[in-house]
């Protein structure tokens, strides 16, 4: 049993289906990502994950339990943890106050992860007073990743996580995803820089027009010509 | 247009036609006369609508100084119009205000020399020295030549009187007034942002409306104009015109009655034109690139500014043309009041209720604030014979004697607000975007 | 005959507090002489009540057109405030032929009002209490006042008659300043009055509203102790809100020593209305006016009554004080011609309208009392 | 001594009355601010909120003095303000599931709102008039000065009086203390962090695990904790009339707007930059000019830059003026 | 073409842009790198005239155009790309490009009033242009689509699709790339040098994929705290020490430690490294 399973997920925004039949899962500890061309439904499919979306085919199971009808807000408290591809931070709280927002649910003391964050982004200990909607673009995503971090979730979902970031901090985020997997969590992500994510990843989708299009390793995706040319540039 | 407009549309006909024909167990009038009064009232209105709609639905201009324009194309009725106080110009004090005008106006634009000339400390010493010095200078003249005005005749004139014009012409000018202080307004505030922008609009409106309740030189501030000409004949003289009354005796009417509504169809008729006018203008503006840069200086300023589009330049456009037809109708409605009252100028009902009927309506839609003009006018003048007939017929089941009935009985005046914000309140539930929504 | 008077009053809006007595007045007087059954051959009275919200011009024309074309009033007591008052008789009552009479709109400019021989007021022209103001205040050994008004055409106009009369009697106006009712604060205007000084501080504004603010104000801080009260400002709620602190304030307000105001206080009172309510008395009068003029006509018809309002309400004839409707109409009946005096010594004067008559009061131990008339 | 009685003088006239409008005005602008600040809205309602909140305090008032209850130099509306907040917070609440939740879930555009709180207001402003009425009603006990003009001229000998009412101490030292619990609570408690987040970005509050019907419901309780007070403070040191209190709602919008919207500190500081312009600005010099200078150079006439006629439109000049330099108001406010 | 002289910007204290000078040739396509928060956005915001500089000059063809207006600056040809996507969000795909070109004659009232035939003919072409922008961009299905509704990566195509519709002498490109589809990407780049050769467009390209910046860019100016930090050819950049220490990092860095812990995943629990995994493991069995 998948610790993830969004299965047979249909529907979309309005009148028309955005996902068709769309499959996901990850194991526990696995990290999973999704690429494919603009407007695919990647961040859809998230969403719908998510509970963000209504379904109107398919559902989704977390750690053996069906989830579909529960809000966002309980999938957090069942340790759900989700970073959009926009609109990813409280623009006019502090550095800091969008990671205590992220801890929002935690009883206990997050300062040590608070911490970690800070040496994942040292950039952002130096900004911790400043507000986010007047940081750069790498920044915020930063703030973002850094957000979802601190929930301590068991399940991350990050869309394009790396997007507008420096290739140093790519790295090192990467790296701290391996991490972070490596501990029990799964991730599923959708990522842009696909050859990149695919290294790292132990499953791949491609996702073309709301459906799965390839599903295999990493490895084996970015072996494919096929996925390479078509989706990965080359 | 589509179906389902025309079918409000036509609802909204239907509303004013039963007003003139049936009570429905007091529900209606019942009588042409109010039927056709709501109707002028709703022309008005939806005028007032446009006008704005103008502002906020294309543009998200927040401009609650409406009342400000309506009030100064009020002003021009009693200036174009009423004849002439003579003397009050032979005795010099007209000449001397002018003058004072004059020189205060120069002053400003030495001001404005000063500060665009000067750098640094001197600018602001010199700023100073000009404005202060200057206001007193302005004070000085301003100040005796109103006592000569203000000392004529107090009980019904102390003021420059008017042109002695035929009124229709006030019209253009009331809205001519109304772009002119837009434009003074637009050039110092339009850099402001929503509540922001709507905070200093709502102060102009009260500084406007300030003006002309205390310059009694003016149009006698708070002392009102009666009697300003008007473009119809009177009902007193139809009355009496033998022509008339056969006319009327051919439609079996009571020449009293159909006197009054003679007239009021032709206050239509006139409120019409320049509605058809006014709405033919604005969507075929609206339909126009024109009306595509303006929603995309609405939807995104900064993406619009770098798509080389001169934001600032359009927002003052278009802030100027509500506020002439914001100008215009509120010289309409002075001329169908025939009366000029600065003390009925509040917020409230020229401001925010004209903010209903465009939300209402539906914002950035023309014909939407147009319905809602019509229909927070029917309501706004209804609801004041509905709330008490509705609280008698809610505490009929109440003993006759009850304290609380006696209570409720005589606070059923209140029972107008009420109604009208629940009316309100079920609109906007059943239609949240307005009822004829931006497509 | 079910004869229906139309009340248009602001029942909503800034006079919201003292219109309740005013239409429960007029509507006393109506039952007064529904009661008697005299009324031409024993017809009723009923009142419509509109709104006419004192500021929205527009509301209370469309008020006025619903009282007389869906109700089909013969006459209408009203309306409050000068301005729609205006509005209303160019609108509705003119076109319509429709008799009107005001128990509260002061401006002068009505009086020149093209009007048809309809309109007509109970409530005396401002004029004439500037000349009652001054006489009081010389008489005291007033030598400067500073004036302070409700800023619309009843307090300004007032305030200009006080201050030219006043002028021209040698006295001092220190300044003149207006206040709006129904306004946050009024520190402001106390300020500017204390500044400028002055042995009395006259108030020509209501006593519900702002005029009630400034006198708060203006003893607090010590100010000024000693008040002038015009009409609008004198009401038990004088007596309510500041009791001793006015002990030595006087002021005046209209009334004769005729039996007619005591009659009217008690008849109010059982009826559970404030007498000393602004205005309550002119609409009791306004009303009775309207009723007795129809019976002097023997007809309800506007433009058959409508000439009979100045016969009604002056002399010659036998004097009518309230409660004693049913005996004028008796003598109307008989053909003997009646003089009104009512709650307010109606005298009407000029082109209909009240000429005036005053009582002045003065405070002493916490409530004011009539010491004169004039 | 002529320079201690201009001094006072202005005190009497100008600073006292000027701090404590500023203070009511602020305290009504807190409200207005917050619910603006966190649902983001202009709620029209709030004059009429605080006209049915004040209705209320009054009726439990007069219910404990006809108990016998008072509360020594305090007013007795003191004891009865937790009552009228938890009955005002009731109604509010019940405002929001039936009204405004609709909107919310629509994600309505903020000006529908405005729009839909104007039909409250309407409500509102008829139920009040129905519960209480229309008529001016005085409700203040206890002490009444601290300072007493009168006293204050005979003890020191002065010309010019002092007067610094009870209420306006009253009015002053809350609304001190109430924007800074405010303040605090939004900035440094994990409700208030929620709520402001919650007004940041309300998805990502969701996702944050942050339940926006209860941000919502703390907001509404503590807007009506807010206009209670407010309304009660301005009803004791002036006088309750529901029709002033619906009046009130342009100063406080304008004092919530210019001190920068969504920001507390703000709110005070409009207050009180609208309050002084009001008074300042408009005060007659002459007294204080006639003291302080040689007798040769006394003022004639009042010395007044504007008559008060334009004391509105004087503020709400220095209001433009200021926003000219701060487009956001004093504190950074939001805009929407 | 651009000059840039001892530009400074200031946020408070703050000194987002702190004395950068640099030029942009005439016809080339140059690169801007550099950390997150270099400054690089800001930069590009004073040159397009969102913000006025704190001190310092922009000069474009000799002319002073420090602190002009944006929408005066689009006339005089440059043209710029937003980092976060600003469509025009109510309205369709295509209304967002048509309204872009400048000098409309329906953009006046008179003409939406009295000049309809010639606004016809105008529109027409204009819808052409947009229409033939949207098949380059490969979403011509979204032509009424309303623009917010496009997914993120849509927003950057657009983004860039707006400077196609009107002949410019400069575009600033302000991470396009991020979001976008890497095949998708290189179209895009080979549509960026075929608008410098064929028609003569500068360009200058912010973006973070050292692949697209190796393959486009010539030179390539690295800021850093709002300084410049080096320019050269791409080559050469990239083989610059601080540059690498500053922005690229080693890039093998990640490689390197999953192989060596690669053996160590199926192990259930893990040493005592401290990391996020560490604790969020605890609050994961919590
Ligand atoms: N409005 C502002 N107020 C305060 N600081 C700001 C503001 N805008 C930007 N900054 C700061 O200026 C610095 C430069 O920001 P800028 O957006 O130019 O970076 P960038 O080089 O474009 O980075 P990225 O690659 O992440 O987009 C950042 O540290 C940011 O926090
Ligand atoms: N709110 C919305 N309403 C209607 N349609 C939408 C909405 N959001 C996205 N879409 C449409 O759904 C499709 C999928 O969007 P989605 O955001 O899932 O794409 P994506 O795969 O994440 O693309 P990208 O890589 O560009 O982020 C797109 O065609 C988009 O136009
Ligand atoms: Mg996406
Ligand atoms: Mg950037």
């Amino acid at each position: 049993m998948s610790f993830l399973a969004a299965e047979n997920m249909t529907g979309g925004y309005g009148a028309a289906d955005i996902l068709h039949d769309c499959t996901l899962t990850v194991e526990k500890g696995e990290i999973a990502v999704i690429v494919g061309p603009n407007g695919a439904g990647k961040s859809t499919a998230m969403k719908a994950v998510f509970g963000m979306l209504h379904l109107r085919k398919g559902h989704v199971k977390l750690d053996g339990e069906d989830i579909t009808g529960l809000t966002p807000q309980d999938r957090v408290a069942r340790g759900m943890g989700f970073v959009p591809q926009v609109n990813n931070v409280f623009p006019s709280m502090s550095v800091e106050e969008n990671l205590e927002m992220g801890a929002f649910i935690r009883k206990d003391d997050f300062h040590r992860t608070m911490e970690q964050v800070y040496d994942l982004f040292p950039i952002l200990k130096e900004k911790r007073r400043q507000p986010a909607g007047e940081l750069s673009g790498g920044q915020r995503q930063q703030v973002a990743v850094g957000r979802a971090l601190m929930t301590q979730p068991k399940l991350l979902m990050l869309d394009e996580p790396t997007a507008g970031v420096s290739p140093i901090v790519m790295d090192e985020l990467f790296d701290r995803i391996i991490e972070v997997a490596r501990t029990g969590i799964s991730i599923l992500m959708v990522e842009q820089n696909a050859r990149q994510a695919l290294e790292i990843a132990d499953k791949g989708y491609v996702l073309v027009q709301g459906a799965n299009r390839y599903t295999d390793t990493g490895e084996a995706l970015l072996a494919n010509p096929e996925v390479r040319r078509t989706f990965l540039g080359g | 247009m589509n179906m389902r407009n025309i079918l409000l549309f036509a609802g909204m006909a239907l509303l004013i036609v039963l007003e003139g024909s049936t009570t429905f167990g007091g529900l209606f009038g019942g009588s042409w006369n109010t039927a056709l009064f709501i109707l002028n009232f709703g022309l008005l209105s939806a005028i007032m609508a446009l006008g704005v709609n103008m502002q906020w639905g294309y543009a998200g201009l927040f401009n609650v100084g409406v009342v400000g324009f309506i009030a100064l194309g009020g002003l021009a009725p009693v200036l174009i119009a009423t004849p002439p106080v003579t003397e009050v110009w032979t005795t010099g004090g007209v000449g001397r205000l002018i003058f004072a005008l004059i020189v205060g106006a120069g002053v400003i634009a030495l001001a404005i020399t000063l500060n665009h000339r000067l750098r640094g400390k001197v600018r602001l010493v010199a700023l100073c020295v000009t404005l202060i010095g200057g206001f007193f200078l302005y004070r000085a003249l301003f100040d005796p030549a109103v006592e000569v005005i203000e000392a004529f005749n107090p009980a019904t004139n102390s003021n420059l009187g008017g042109l002695g014009l035929p009124v229709l012409l006030a019209w253009p000018v009331g809205a001519a007034l109304a772009a002119g202080a837009a434009w003074l307004i637009g050039k110092t505030a339009l850099g402001l942002r929503s509540d922001y922008l709507a905070i200093a609009t709502l102060g102009i409106g009260e500084i406007i409306i300030a003006t002309l309740k205390n310059e009694d030189w003016l149009a006698r501030g708070v002392k009102n104009v009666i009697g300003i000409p008007r473009p119809v004949p009177y009902e007193v003289d139809l009355q009496s015109s033998s022509g008339f009354i056969e006319f009327a005796a051919r439609f079996g009417a009571d020449p009293v009655v159909a006197s009054t509504i003679v007239v009021k169809l032709l206050y239509a008729v006139l409120f019409l034109v320049v509605l058809l006018v006014l709405i033919t203008a604005s969507e075929l503006a609206l339909r126009s690139p024109w009306g595509r840069m303006m929603r995309a200086i609405r939807d995104n300023e900064v993406a619009a500014e770098a798509m080389g589009k001169n934001v600032t330049g359009r927002h003052l456009q278009i802030f100027m043309l509500g506020s002439a037809v914001c100008g215009l109708a509120g010289a309409m409605m002075v001329t169908m009041d025939s009366l000029h009252n600065p003390g009925t100028y509040n917020p409230l009902r020229f401001t925010f209720l004209i903010w209903v009927m465009v939300i209402v309506g539906g914002s950035g839609n023309n014909w939407g604030a147009m319905l809602g003009g019509f229909l927070i006018s029917f309501l706004w003048l209804k609801v004041e014979s509905w709330g008490p007939a509705g609280l008698e017929y809610l505490t009929s089941g109440l003993d006759p004697a009850s304290p609380l009935r006696e209570h409720l009985k005589d606070s059923a005046a209140h029972m107008r607000l009420i109604a009208l914000g629940l009316v309100l309140l079920l609109v906007l539930r059943f239609s949240p975007r307005g009822l004829i929504p931006e497509k | 005959e079910d004869i229906k008077v139309g009340v248009i009053l602001g029942f909503t809006g800034p006079l919201e507090s003292i219109t309740p007595a005013m239409g429960a007045s007029a509507e006393l007087a109506m039952k007064e002489v529904s009661d008697s059954g005299k009324l031409l051959g024993g017809s009723t009275v009923t009142s419509v009540r509109g709104d006419s919200t004192c500021v929205d011009a527009a509301a209370a024309t469309a008020a006025a057109e619903r009282l007389v074309t869906t109700d089909k009033v013969s006459a209408i007591m009203g309306a409050d405030c000068s301005g729609v008052t205006g509005a209303i008789l160019g609108n509705v009552a003119v076109p319509n032929g429709v008799v009107m009479i005001s128990p509260s709109a002061t401006s002068p400019a009505l009086s020149t009002a093209e009007d048809n021989g309809l309109f007509f007021r109970t409530a005396p022209s401002d004029a004439r209490q500037g000349e009652v103001v001054t006489d009081i205040l010389k008489e005291k050994g007033v030598e400067s006042i500073a004036l302070t008004y409700t800023n619309n055409d009843y307090g300004k106009g007032l305030a200009e008659s006080i201050q030219r009369n006043f002028e021209a009697a040698g006295g001092t106006v220190t300044i003149s300043a207006a206040h709006e009712d129904g306004k946050a604060d009024y520190s402001a205007e106390v300020g500017a009055l204390a500044s400028a000084g002055g042995d009395v501080l006259v108030v020509a504004g209501y006593v519900d509203q702002g005029g009630s603010g400034i006198v708060r104000a203006a003893i607090d801080t010590g100010a000024f102790s000693t008040f002038y009260f015009p009409d609008g400002m004198v009401g038990q709620k004088l007596n309510e809100n500041f009791g001793a602190e006015l002990n030595g304030s006087y002021g005046a307000y209209p009334g004769t020593d005729s039996q007619g105001a005591a009659i009217f206080a008690d008849l109010a009172s059982a009826a559970g209305i404030d007498p000393t309510s602004a205005f309550a008395p002119e609409s009791y009068d306004a009303a009775a006016l309207i009723l007795l003029s129809m019976a002097a006509a023997g007809s309800s018809n506007s433009a058959d009554f409508a000439g009979k309002v100045m016969d009604v309400a002056n002399a010659p004839g036998e004097k009518i004080y309230p409660g004693e409707l049913g005996k004028a109409l008796d003598l109307l009946a008989a053909g003997t011609d009646i003089d009104y005096e009512g709650a307010s010594a109606v005298e009407l004067v000029g082109p209909g309208e009240s000429k005036g008559n005053y009582q002045e009061i003065l405070f002493a131990d916490g409530a004011y009392s009539t010491v004169g008339y004039r | 001594m002529d320079l201690l009685n201009a001094v006072v003088a202005l005190l009497n006239f100008v600073v006292i009355p000027a701090t404590a409008y500023g203070a009511q005005l602020a305290l009504g602008a807190l409200g207005v601010t917050l619910i603006y600040g966190i649902l983001r809205f202009s709620n029209f309602a709030h004059g009429d909120t605080m006209a049915l909140g004040t209705g209320f305090v009054i009726l439990v008032t007069w219910w404990l003095q006809s108990m016998g209850v008072t509360f020594g130099v305090l007013p007795t509306a003191f004891l009865a303000l937790p009552f009228g907040i938890a009955a005002t917070a009731a109604v509010v609440l019940l405002t929001d599931r039936s009204v405004y939740r609709f909107y919310r879930k629509q994600r309505a555009a903020p000006v529908i709102l405005v729009i839909v709180s104007m039909g409250v207001m309407f409500v509102m402003n008829g139920v009040t008039r129905f519960v209480i009425g229309v008529d001016e009603i005085r409700f203040a006990d206890g002490a009444k000065f601290l300072i007493n003009a009168n006293e204050f001229k005979q003890s020191t000998g002065l010309a010019e009086g002092l007067a610094f009412k009870a209420s306006q101490a009253q009015t002053i030292v809350t609304a001190i203390a109430v924007v800074a619990l405010l303040f605090w609570f939004l900035n440094k408690t994990r409700t208030g962090k929620s709520m402001r987040a919650y007004s940041d970005n309300e998805d990502l509050a969701l996702l944050s695990g942050i339940n926006p019907e209860r941000v919502v419901a703390v907001t509404w309780i503590i807007a009506s904790g807010l206009a209670v007070i407010a309304g009660t403070l301005y009803g004791l040191d002036k006088s309750f009339k529901a029709f002033n209190y619906f009046q009130l709602l342009l100063p406080i919008f304008a004092s919530a707007i210019v001190g920068g919207l969504g920001s507390p500190l703000g709110a005070i500081a409009g207050g009180f930059l609208i309050a002084f312009s009001e008074v300042g600005f408009t005060y007659a010099w002459k007294k204080v000019a006639t003291y302080v200078l040689p007798e040769s150079l006394a003022p004639d006439g009042l010395a007044q830059l504007l008559s008060t006629d334009y004391k509105f439109a004087v503020s709400f000049a220095i209001l433009i003026v200021v926003l000219l330099f701060k487009p956001t108001g004093l504190f950074k406010g939001k805009a929407v | 073409m651009i000059i840039v002289e001892d530009l400074h910007k200031h946020f408070g204290g703050f000194r987002a842009v702190d004395g950068a000078s640099l030029e942009i040739a005439k016809g080339s396509i140059t690169g801007l790198i550099g950390p997150n928060g270099a400054g690089k956005s800001t930069l590009f915001n004073v040159i397009a005239g969102v913000y006025k500089p704190t001190s310092g000059r922009v000069v474009m063809d000799g002319e002073d155009i420090t602190g002009l207006p944006p929408h005066d600056l689009f006339h005089k040809g440059l043209l710029r790309t937003f980092q976060i996507a600003h469509e025009f969000s109510s309205m369709t795909v295509r209304e967002n490009l048509m309204m872009v070109p400048a000098r409309q004659s329906g953009e006046t009232l008179w003409n939406a009033w009295f000049g309809r035939k010639r606004i016809a003919a105008e529109e027409r072409a204009l819808a052409k242009k947009a229409d033939e922008v949207l098949d380059f961009l490969t979403i011509s299905h979204l032509a009424n689509e309303r623009a917010g509704n496009l997914s993120g990566g849509q927003k950057k195509l657009l983004e860039l699709g707006r400077t196609m519709m009107v002949d410019a002498k400069i575009v600033f490109l302000d991470e396009v790339g991020a979001g976008v589809n890497r095949t998708l990407l290189n179209t895009i780049g080979d549509a960026i040098v075929r608008l410098n050769k064929e028609r003569g467009y500068t360009f200058c390209v912010i973006e973070h994929d050292m692949d697209f910046i190796g393959r486009l860019c010539d030179p390539v100016i690295v800021m850093a705290e709002g300084k410049v930090l080096a320019e050269g050819s791409a080559a050469h950049i990239m083989e610059n020490e601080a540059v690498i220490e500053a922005y690229l990092g080693r890039g093998l860095k990640n490689k390197v430690k999953a192989e060596v812990e690669a053996e160590s995943r199926t192990h259930e629990s893990h040493g005592a490294q401290p990391g996020l995994g560490d604790e969020a493991g605890q609050g994961g069995a919590a």
